[in-house]
């Protein structure tokens, strides 16, 4: 019975994942933007929310709504005048300036909330859980899986329903031939990028109230959202979820042996997922 | 000896055949010339002999051995040099530079060693007044001629030319001949690409047709210009 | 008239003759130089080797790898267990380091190489998270805690009793000079490396691949071999100077020694906003990354603040770093590789 | 001589362990402005809550800013990269805020092994150690009613290697005293998830939780504990949840949480500076920062107490040798306590180094308006300390 | 008064100069071929004129204004749409997709409709819902031209519709030109296939080394003409 728990815990460790790794992977997948900014991003999203909770008394769901629309600005204008500019065949300017961009964030954060760790005001439903059979599920983690699959349907509804999403398909295969469309890529990626900040603050949400956060944690939880984008594949949101799950499941199973294995897990199978599949487990045909 | 030989190579890119079943010899010091209407695959079976592509099926022989899963690196020091219809020269090194790396590691020899072939070389394609330019500065005309010296400098056995006469002046066209005619004289077997026919025809003993990645004519020049199917498909260019 | 080929120009023969005059000047600073001094140098220094190994790997080589510190950490720990479980001799377990990089580079490599541009650089930085849990877990160093070397050991290493008697110093300081000099010796033969294999036809085909790899091989180039020199060598080095940062620092844990912000971001902030693909980029950039450090250090996230836009507004308008820029104004290069053919035909009309 | 004399001080003021320095400032101006204070210059240096960087600003310090006395504060993190560095320098040091074990056992080469373990010549360090942890523990726990089956998370760092020891942490004692522990292996910090843990103590029907997990780890753990059904009796939790704001954190469910206490405002000490009473300071800096007290403030304010202490006694701050001598002699009644190198309490190997400060256990009671008090409830070791009330069950 | 044009267009590939002021001009209605060998920068010329290459501001005017400043989808918006060389279709759209994303920058009432470009190229209708990828190449090159259509654009551009494919295919290809006329579009075609190019056109542009050397009605050009100005032989 422990090993059913603790692959269902994997899985709702996953969803979080997942979570962290939806905007990235829009991010990554529309435009091969490496965003080593992404983690530090989440955790202002949560400092986001925790100002609109303390200053309006709002309840976290609620401020989330408002602090959605304001971090899709922050994207796009984020996107339109500094990252749209390090585009290109090299790798190296994206990660240099969203480097760059993670520790002056981390450190403007710091400057403006102190090192003290953080959290989002809890209520019952924090530590609510409910019985399924001979297992304890927590209600925050189901909410927080449940949140993951929405986003990555909502996603793809978005991308593969709307105007809008063919243009986001169309300008991945090919920003210029895009461009004769009438497309502006420029706009384009800066709109991916306000959604990808959207789903960041949905993300920030579920961080907040897990767990502490503080201005230093991003970077931690930025790998693993990078190996659940690699591992489900370039562009592959539901690949993403799987990934996200894949990573989980490892850590919670190698904890279970040992919790000396418990990340180190979590790595090793990105190792052996790519040494199998370099491209990931659902790459796109044409990359 | 047979220089090339290729039995039964087939390669697609997706949906579409490039190469379909291609079979044919070359006989060492031979001249062949290749033409074909654009998109016929005559470049994609020069990928395929140089390695640069690996083909679906069939097996691709040089000099009796069979090198189909030899990489492209090896199969030039084995002999093969090629020119790139599109120039693909080292933009950010010199003219002789790019002729150095041609040299230095095509025959596995020090710069030294190399140094007087390579200057000889662009005597010869009249380049040497452009050799401390970098190679991303140079004309197109320049860059054609670049791409022939780089494939000499590597004093290959077996010469492949993409398109290299298109755009030259009568005058600039003769020189190439001369040029060619001479490396041909030296014993190198060359397969040339090329849609100035009658600088192809002057310089090539056979000539191999290809339409939709097939070899539809393969024997003597003025036979292959004069029958019918080859007057229908590639000279259909004619007003 | 026949034709010959050089390298050298005017000012690169100057920088040769002022160069020289400046590594004199380097290996006799202990003589007149404050502690302070040497250990900045040694600071500078070291981080010059990181950079300069980072540049050949990515900057030659096209691998942009973030998980360097992988190297710097295994060189660290190989030194540790040398000198605690061996009982070697710090000075001489350096080189060890330098293998013991060498030794995980190999499988680091045959994973790394199936990837290519972000899932290269993503895959290093995951493989390098992962020997740092490995080293984590080895309790015997210290685990998580980490473990500093053994006093005797420090004290009675090689050469430090000749130096304190030769420069009349305190045993401390004594360390300090000999780490100086081995960085300097490390920097210098760097350097002298780089530019020595630039120069010869690997160092052309390493130029050729990296403008157009296709083509390079239909040359006879041997690209995948040329990454495999590249990684390895840059993982060698790496290692050396992993070895050597914590023969100084005397304290690891692999925390410390496989952070990635200190051994691979703050090097390719070092790389980029000196100059990338250049031998002078990095000694650039090491010095600006100094001066910062120096100036702003006290100011604590106002200093990692200033920094993070510095990279930002760098990379934004000057790509190819502060060399990129002044050699594209004025010509100069101190690390001049290009061949020059001149003689025969040329002789008349030299272009 | 008229120069004044220099004091180094090292502490994490940005980074994940700022929280310990949040008070640095406000001692520092206070010690400037006593009367021994008046001949010292202080020169204050920012770990970054980084071990590299703990130990080049050490070396800074040393060598360009020529220092007379380290003074060094907060994790093991912090004090050993410092002390070490001044080891090697042959400068005297003082540390506080970690415990002794993680400081002196995480500066030997080899930990394993401790007949390679040698004393410092120029380091000393003053705080409580494991030992102290483990009895106010017991005897916070004996106060309950409960099946003695203790469940324990100990992470991959300094404190929690220490901690986990076989030899020297909790084991060997817990063992002795009829308790049975279920120590699940050493998870990396900044972890996700839990169950593993909590599935383990479950089905070792644990009714006690004990740990020294950072912040962000007990939060995640504490609240999978709930939401998987995991409710001990009591939780004695070293290191997170040592400031109010991390117990705010947990919203409710902080409730009798419980802690080690080293200091606090009802301690019956008095500044050998300032002649405050704890009382004093703590309401002091409340006054000063509007922020509630926290316990490395009587610490911090301990070490320059040391420090003018120290130098009061010594002819030539200069002289490093004479300095640490002075040191070794100390006889001070500070603010958190009788500090004095004499072994007491110590095992033979750390007695040249380490002098040991009291002890007690608190428990976080909720306040009627929101937010935390920390009550003392167990001085059974140090009954000087007056307690608040007693041991209460964790609410399930 | 031309409906688009170009003046001393130049074009730059880094230091490489691929154009060296290049003059053409379209009427309304008109169909203008551009012949020239490989290399001879038919494409850049597109490109430039699409606004996927920058030029000169006052390089490119369309309908009396300048448009060389434009960005390629302000261009577009305007009425200049182009089908690229290599068709380019989008690997992750289906047939129908592609087709719809035409109208992304420009959404008219004009002739063309998803409707009407079944109609042209009956067979796309049958394959809309496969990737584009998919298709034989000449079915490929219907979808890049109807999806240059959706937009109903006044200028097309046409870069080497018949590249690749075979002649019957071409045929089929070349026998929809008379019906985006009809339906009002102004036509450049680039074309290696000249024969082809002169049955359609109204008038021919021949270029060499990024210069026109050659230009009249197809009647006027005589064969050697053309074959100097393709091959430069015989200057
Ligand atoms: N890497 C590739 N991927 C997909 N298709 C390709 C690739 N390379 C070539 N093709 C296609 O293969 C066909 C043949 O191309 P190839 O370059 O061999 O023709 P060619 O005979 O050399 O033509 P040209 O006379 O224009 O040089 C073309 O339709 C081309 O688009
Ligand atoms: N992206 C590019 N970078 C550098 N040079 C280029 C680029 N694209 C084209 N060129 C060069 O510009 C010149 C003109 O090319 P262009 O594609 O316009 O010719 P074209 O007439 O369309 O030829 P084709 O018949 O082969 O399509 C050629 O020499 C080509 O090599
Ligand atoms: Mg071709
Ligand atoms: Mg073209």
């Amino acid at each position: 019975m422990i090993w059913v728990d603790t692959i269902i815990q994997g899985i709702l460790l996953g969803g979080l994942y997942a979570l962290f790794a939806a905007g990235l992977s829009l991010v990554f997948g529309i435009m091969r933007l490496v965003n080593l900014a992404h983690g530090d991003l989440i955790v202002m999203g949560a400092y986001l929310m925790l100002v609109l909770v303390t200053l309006l008394g709002l309840s976290p769901f609620l401020a989330v709504f408002i602090a959605m629309p304001l971090m899709f600005v922050l994207g796009w204008v984020l996107q339109k005048f500094l990252l749209n500019r390090t585009l290109g065949d090299d790798i190296l300017p994206p990660l240099l300036v969203t480097f760059g961009l993670s520790i002056a964030l981390q450190n403007a954060l710091l400057e403006g909330f102190s090192a003290d760790s953080q959290r989002l005001p809890t209520n019952a439903l924090t530590t609510a859980s409910v019985d399924v059979g001979p297992i304890t599920l927590g209600v925050m983690p189901l909410l927080t899986f449940a949140s993951a699959v929405l986003v990555i349907i909502g996603l793809n509804q978005l991308f593969y329903r709307t105007e809008l999403g063919r243009a986001f398909r169309a300008t991945s295969d090919d920003a210029t031939t895009a461009s004769l469309m009438g497309i502006k890529p420029a706009n384009i990626f800066a709109t991916a990028t306000g959604i990808a900040l959207v789903i960041v603050t949905i993300a920030a949400l579920y961080l907040g109230l897990r767990a502490n956060f503080d201005p230093n944690i991003g970077p931690a939880r930025l790998i693993y959202a990078f190996e659940a984008v690699i591992i489900g594949g370039l562009g592959s949101l539901w690949g993403t979820l799987l990934g996200g799950i894949i990573i989980g499941v490892a850590q919670t199973v190698g904890a279970a042996v040992n919790p000396e294995w418990q990340i180190l897990a979590g790595h090793v199978a990105f190792l052996v997922v790519l040494l199998v599949r370099p491209r990931g487990l659902f790459p796109r045909a044409n990359d | 000896m047979t220089m090339l030989a290729l039995k039964n190579v087939s390669k697609s890119f997706g949906a579409l055949t490039v190469t379909d079943d291609a079979s044919f010899e070359v006989p060492e010091g031979q001249a062949l010339g290749i033409i074909g209407p654009n998109g016929a695959g005559k470049s994609t079976l020069f990928n395929l002999i140089t390695g640069n592509l690996r083909p679906d099926e069939g097996s691709i022989h040089f000099q009796e051995r069979d090198v189909t899963k030899v990489s492209a690196m090896e199969r030039c020091l084995t002999g093969i040099g090629r020119s790139f219809q599109i120039p693909q020269p080292f933009e950010k090194l010199t003219v002789y530079e790019n002729l150095l790396v041609a040299a230095t590691h095509g025959r596995n020899l020090s710069e030294r060693d190399v140094r007087d072939d390579c200057a000889e070389v662009l005597e010869r394609t009249e380049l040497i007044k452009r050799a401390n330019t970098p190679a991303g500065q140079l004309s197109l005309l320049e860059r054609k001629r670049l791409e022939l010296s780089r494939a000499m400098a590597t004093q290959p056995k077996l010469l492949l030319l993409d398109e290299i006469a298109g755009g030259l002046t009568e005058g600039e066209c003769q020189a190439l001949i001369r040029t060619i005619k001479d490396i041909h004289a030296q014993g190198v077997t060359i397969i040339w690409i090329e849609h100035v026919l009658h600088a192809l025809t002057s310089v090539v003993e056979r000539l191999l047709v290809l339409d939709f990645g097939k070899v539809i004519g393969l024997g003597d020049p003025d036979e292959i210009m004069a029958s019918k199917e080859v007057q229908e498909i590639y000279l259909g260019i004619e007003v | 008239m026949a034709y010959t080929v050089t390298t050298q120009t005017p000012a690169s023969r100057i920088a040769t003759i002022l160069g020289a005059i400046l590594v004199v000047v380097l290996i006799v600073l202990p003589f007149f130089a404050g502690r302070g001094t040497i250990q900045d140098m040694f600071f500078i220094l070291t981080m010059l080797v990181l950079a300069q190994f980072w540049n050949l790997l990515a900057g030659y080589g096209g691998l942009v790898s973030i998980g360097q510190q992988a190297f710097v950490g295994m060189g660290a720990y190989a030194l540790f267990g040398a000198v605690i479980l061996l009982g070697l001799d710090p000075v001489p377990s350096i080189l060890l380091a330098g293998v013991a990089a060498l030794v995980i580079a190999v499988p680091t490599a045959f994973f790394a190489f199936r990837l290519n541009g972000a899932y290269f650089a993503i895959g290093t930085w995951v493989i390098a998270e992962v020997v740092r849990l490995l080293v984590a877990q080895w309790k015997t160093l210290g685990g998580g805690t980490g473990t500093s070397l053994p006093r005797d050991a420090t004290r009675d290493m090689w050469f430090v009793e000749g130096i304190e008697e030769m420069l009349g110093v305190r045993s401390a300081a004594a360390r300090d000079i000999l780490a100086y000099w081995l960085a300097l010796a490390l920097a210098l033969a760097t350097i002298g490396g780089i530019y020595w294999l630039l120069r010869t036809r690997r160092g052309l085909a390493l130029a050729a691949v990296r403008d157009n790899t296709e083509a390079a091989k239909s040359v006879g180039v041997d690209a995948a071999r040329m990454k495999w020199t590249v990684f390895l060598t840059s993982a060698f080095g790496t290692g050396l100077a992993g070895g050597l940062i914590y023969m100084q620092k005397a304290r690891i844990s692999p925390d410390a020694a496989f952070s990635v912000t200190d051994w691979t971001a703050y090097v390719i902030f070092i790389v980029v906003i000196g100059g990338i693909g250049t031998i002078e980029g990095p000694i650039i950039g090491v010095l600006v990354f100094f001066a910062l450090q120096a100036l702003l250090a006290d100011f604590g996230s106002w200093y990692l603040m200033t920094l993070g836009v510095l990279a930002i507004v760098i990379m934004l308008i000057a790509p190819r770093g502060l060399w990129g820029l002044l050699s594209e104004r004025t010509g100069l290069h101190l690390f001049p590789i290009r061949r020059r053919l001149s003689g025969g035909q040329l002789t008349t009309s030299e272009e | 001589q008229g120069a004044k004399i220099r004091l180094g001080y090292v502490s994490p003021q940005s980074g994940p362990l700022a929280a310990f320095s949040e008070a640095d400032q406000f001692i520092i101006d206070g010690f400037l402005a006593s009367d021994a204070g008046s001949n010292f210059e202080v020169i204050v240096k920012d770990s970054q809550s980084n071990p590299n960087r703990a130990a080049e600003v050490a070396k800074e310090l040393i060598i360009d800013d020529e220092i007379d006395m380290m003074l060094v504060a907060s994790t093991p993190e912090t004090t050993n990269p410092v002390a070490t560095t001044c080891e090697a320098e042959e400068i005297p040091v003082i540390s506080t805020v970690a415990p002794w074990q993680p400081y002196f056992i995480g500066q030997q080469g080899n930990p394993g092994d401790p007949g390679s373990w040698q004393p410092f010549d120029f380091s000393f360090h003053f705080f409580w150690g494991l030992e102290d942890v483990i009895s106010v523990f017991t005897a916070m726990w004996n106060q309950l009613d409960t099946n003695k089956s203790v469940g324990a998370i100990f992470p991959n760092d300094g404190d929690g290697n220490a901690w986990g020891d076989p030899v020297v942490g909790f084991p060997p004692v817990l063992d002795a005293q009829g308790y049975t522990l279920t120590d699940t292996g050493r998870y990396q910090n900044l972890t996700d998830d839990f169950s593993a843990q909590i599935n383990a103590f479950k089905a070792a029907n644990c009714e006690i939780v004990t740990g020294v997990p950072i912040p962000p780890d007990f939060t995640t753990f504490w609240t999978q504990a709930k939401q998987q059904g995991f409710n001990p009796k009591a939780a004695s939790i070293g290191k997170a949840i040592l400031f109010p704001q991390a117990v705010e954190a947990l919203g409710d469910q902080g409730h009798n949480l419980s802690s080690e206490v080293w200091w606090s405002p009802s301690h019956p000490f008095a500044s050998s500076l300032t002649g405050q009473s704890a009382g004093d300071l703590a309401a002091g800096y409340e006054a000063a920062t509007g922020k509630q007290w926290t316990q490395p403030i009587g610490f911090v304010h301990a070490l320059f107490e040391m420090a003018a202490n120290v130098m009061g006694r010594v002819e030539d701050s200069r002289d490093p040798d004479e300095v640490t001598a002075a040191i070794a002699a100390t006889q001070l009644s500070s603010i958190v306590g009788r500090i004095a190198f004499d072994g007491a309490g110590l095992p033979p190997f750390a007695t040249q180094n380490v002098a040991k400060t009291p002890l007690v256990g608190g428990q976080w009671r909720l306040k009627d308006g929101g937010g935390y008090d920390l009550v003392i409830v167990d001085n059974s070791v140090h009954p000087d300390i007056p307690t608040g009330g007693s041991m209460e069950e964790i609410p399930s | 008064m031309a409906l688009l044009q170009t003046q001393n267009l130049t074009a730059h590939y880094g230091d490489f100069q691929a154009l060296f002021g290049v003059d053409i001009e379209l009427g309304k209605a008109e169909t203008v071929a551009i012949i020239g060998a490989n290399g001879a920068g038919k494409t850049t010329l597109m490109r430039s004129i699409a606004g996927v290459l920058q030029n000169d501001p006052r390089a490119v005017s369309f309908d009396n204004k300048n448009i060389g400043a434009l960005a390629a989808d302000e261009i577009m918006a305007q009425g200049v749409a182009m089908v690229p060389e290599g068709r380019k279709l989008f690997p992750s759209l289906t047939v129908e997709e592609n087709l719809l994303i035409g109208t992304y920058g420009r959404k008219t009432d004009g002739h063309w409709n998803l409707k009407t470009v079944y109609d042209l190229f009956p067979i796309l209708a049958e394959r809309r819902h496969n990737p584009g990828t998919a298709l034989s190449g000449g079915q490929q090159q219907m979808v890049a031209i109807g999806r240059a259509l959706m937009s109903n654009p006044r200028v097309l551009l046409c870069d080497e519709i018949s590249l690749g494919l075979a002649p019957v295919v071409i045929k089929d290809i070349y026998k929809a030109i008379p019906q985006i006329k009809a339906a009002g579009a102004s036509m450049i075609v680039v074309e290696q296939d000249i024969a082809q190019a002169m049955a359609v056109a109204d008038r021919v542009y021949c270029m060499m080394e990024g210069r026109v050397t050659l230009s009249g009605t197809p009647d006027s050009l005589s064969r050697d003409d053309i074959h100097n100005a393709y091959f430069g032989a015989n200057h």
